[in-house]
């Protein structure tokens, strides 16, 4: 087997720097590749395309990049929840690139999988298809969208092991699984790393192809962003 | 007049046997609390879940397991996590048979707005795009009118859209509408609300003919 | 949930017809739907156009079919492991359309998930691009390919349960997750159904909403094409 | 000369570590009985498995585990299952680093055939046209001419082609070629072949430049 550890989250990074394209996992923060995140702002790296569904709230996920000025163009499908990330939209500081969440993620995985462009029905006749090519198969229009790849694509799941196969958990899978193998450079970060061989390989979610470097993270926080209950029966 | 909460009760009405249905952020996601628990649907959340069941009790949150609108959730036995693509796929596919979703403005050749305020707002499509773009059957759950009692059922909408000819039905807390090629068919007033009423509430071309019933 | 269960492979054929194309899951004879098979023969519906990687043996999988003149035409990838096969072909009686398998795969995929056609690089430059339209993107040429959707999409998964939910088994996956709701009627036969709840949510291959009958197989055969072994050390 | 375990030891020098390897039907499925044990390869077999080992012991066959060939195999530690079109995302997501694969014919310019001889033989292009269409790096194992003597090296290929302009590198029982802007370009020959044999049995262009050794 082909060994993807790494030891630190500094080495995962290896190689980012200004100016770079990144895919992160995540929706809201759910999945969010924490320890990644925190150490991108210790780097300090700036100008960065960041390309992920969401942009995190304003002390947490990507906003901590955000509130550090380090992004200087954001590609999502839903911000509604950061103050900050509308501020800095509305002023013109950031640069936003707004797409439909299920062509993100197909942009993701055509990337992963070779594909330039495939035809999707989201988005005819709207702003996102402005400056697209547009067709018609069957009688139903259709909007030209192309594979999205980045320098880096930063993912986090719950169980990976030594070969860079992994395992997602709940909905925390989300974008994760689509972003592995769509950039340049793929790096896990996840719950608990095992060695090559204690995974069942039909549950593997991505297959260690796909990833390029693995990490044991830690200090997990998960924070919610809208705890909703029940009252106990 | 209904409020949000008689607005996703009438909507639960139009979930039938067999459906996968999906349910947008805002009163939608109350249509769940609605649904006659004799037949048999399953919840599908673009984030990553069919067979979502209700929130979980206190104490019982599991960050990992949230639905669309970043909300804590439960999974009924039978459900299943899948990735985004895998998702859409569904969504797109046209294996999700109901897709309920709030607006902004919805036009009467079926178009909707609700993802944009130019100079405004901007919280983003989301996956709004993919499913009005794909689902057959689509309902709108909105107010009638905005906050400056401004018409949301126009001739044209005035926002960016969200998708084109695509709103099948709209439940109001003033009217059940269907959206047919002569505009805005009234199909049934709100408790204690006139046919006036919504006429002076609705812009877009309404569609009378014969007795209009009232919601049971 | 929603039921999906039907008591019999009869039950779960229901409505299959004269003239119909199906979609069939397996890779060799690995992963194929054995008991569908059967009830196709015992049915003898013909002029089927079937989809499927192989053509099966000449006295097993879609071979029985062919040594009953019950398929019209045939689309797959390899067909080299079938007398009876190649003797209809080459004589005329069975029409043939070959394709790239990795584009086949895709094919089903596009139906399932709704994309009506996408450029891919396979075959670009050869017979299976004729008439099709090529294009360059990014200084690479690529062919457009379209989704391809059947009457029925016949599949079969190691375990199940009564929501239509799958998993597979080893390399017997294959094409068989691709095909699940790339047809008007899904129809998965698996060696073993459980009621919903038993699966674990987070390992499930193919939820439920791509199947749309289940249903119990029995007497699995599981012929092995290939024996291929090492001596005992 | 070589025989055809000669051909695959040959081709197991260019596999390196940290490589992941597809091996086609026939020839290059022996290729990975002689790749180095001190490097990290996994091999990937399109019909769904990455980190493909040795065929079973006796007796420990699987039905439900076997590789593109159709031939019962085993899993290492480490291995993955997936669907297929998730395999040809490896593929032809250029994930895969070396593809190794049989011809009946290559050209001069890198064109490949081997699915089909037209009115005698169709066995279907199974993988290989997604494989050549999409790796950087293909190597091809064959004899140098057929069965009838007739050179396999070709300045244009006779038969349907599987892929074009896509072949990097050849092995065959005489030689190791590169295929060059400027044609055949000859690397090594097999041992106790002579130049004057290769060339007589490549029919496309043939580059000789300087001493070529034979292979070690």
């Amino acid at each position: 087997m082909i060994t993807k550890t790494v030891n630190s989250i500094q080495e995962a990074l290896e190689g980012v720097s200004d100016g770079m394209t990144l895919l992160l996992g995540g929706f809201g923060l759910c999945g969010i590749p924490e320890n990644a995140i925190s150490e991108l702002v210790r780097l300090g790296v700036k100008d960065l395309t960041c390309i992920s569904n969401n942009a995190g709230v304003d002390d947490f996920g990507l906003g901590l990049l955000l509130q550090n000025r380090q992004i200087k163009k954001m590609v999502a499908s839903y911000v509604g929840e950061n103050d900050e990330f509308e501020r800095q939209m509305l002023s013109g500081e950031l640069e936003v690139e707004l797409i439909p969440q299920g062509t993100l993620a197909e942009r993701c995985r055509a990337a992963q999988a070779g594909f330039p462009a495939f035809y999707t029905p989201a988005g005819f006749g709207t702003e996102v298809a402005e400056g697209k090519e547009t067709r018609a198969f069957d009688g139903k229009m259709y909007v030209l969208e192309q594979a999205v790849k980045a320098d880096f694509s930063i993912v986090k799941a719950w169980k990976g092991d030594t070969s860079g196969n992994l395992i997602f958990k709940g909905t925390a899978r989300n974008f994760n699984p689509n972003m592995c193998g769509a950039a340049n450079i793929t790096i896990a970060e996840v719950e608990e790393l095992v060695p090559a061989g204690e995974l069942d390989p039909n549950q593997i979610h991505i297959p260690g192809i796909f990833v390029q470097r693995i990490v044991q993270g830690s200090n997990y926080e998960k924070r919610i962003e809208q705890r909703t209950t029940r009252p106990q029966p | 007049m209904l409020d949000k909460f008689g607005i996703a009760k009438r909507i639960a009405k139009e979930v039938k046997n067999g459906y996968y249905v999906n349910l947008g952020i805002g009163i939608p996601t109350l249509v769940a609390n609605f649904v006659r628990t004799d037949i048999e649907v399953e919840f599908q959340s673009e984030n990553g879940i069919l067979g979502m069941g209700p929130f979980p009790f206190e104490g019982e949150e599991d960050a990992d397991l949230i639905n669309a609108g970043k909300q804590t959730i439960t999974a009924l036995p039978g459900a299943s996590y899948f990735d985004s693509a895998t998702s859409f796929s569904m969504i797109r596919g046209q294996h999700v048979d109901l897709t309920i979703l709030g607006a902004m403005e919805v036009s009467e050749d079926g178009d909707i707005a609700n993802w944009k305020i130019p100079g405004r707002m901007v919280k983003g499509m989301g996956g709004a795009m993919d499913l009005v773009a794909s689902a057959d059957n689509i309902i709108v759950a909105m107010m009638h009118t905005n906050k400056a009692g401004a018409s949301k059922l126009l001739k044209h909408c005035s926002l960016p859209l969200t998708g084109v000819r695509c709103v099948k039905k709209i439940v109001t807390n003033l009217a059940v509408l269907d959206v047919t090629k002569d505009g805005f068919k009234l199909l049934e007033r709100a408790p204690n609300v006139s046919i006036e009423q919504i006429k002076a509430a609705t812009d877009g071309r309404l569609v009378i003919e014969g007795e209009i019933p009232e919601m049971i």
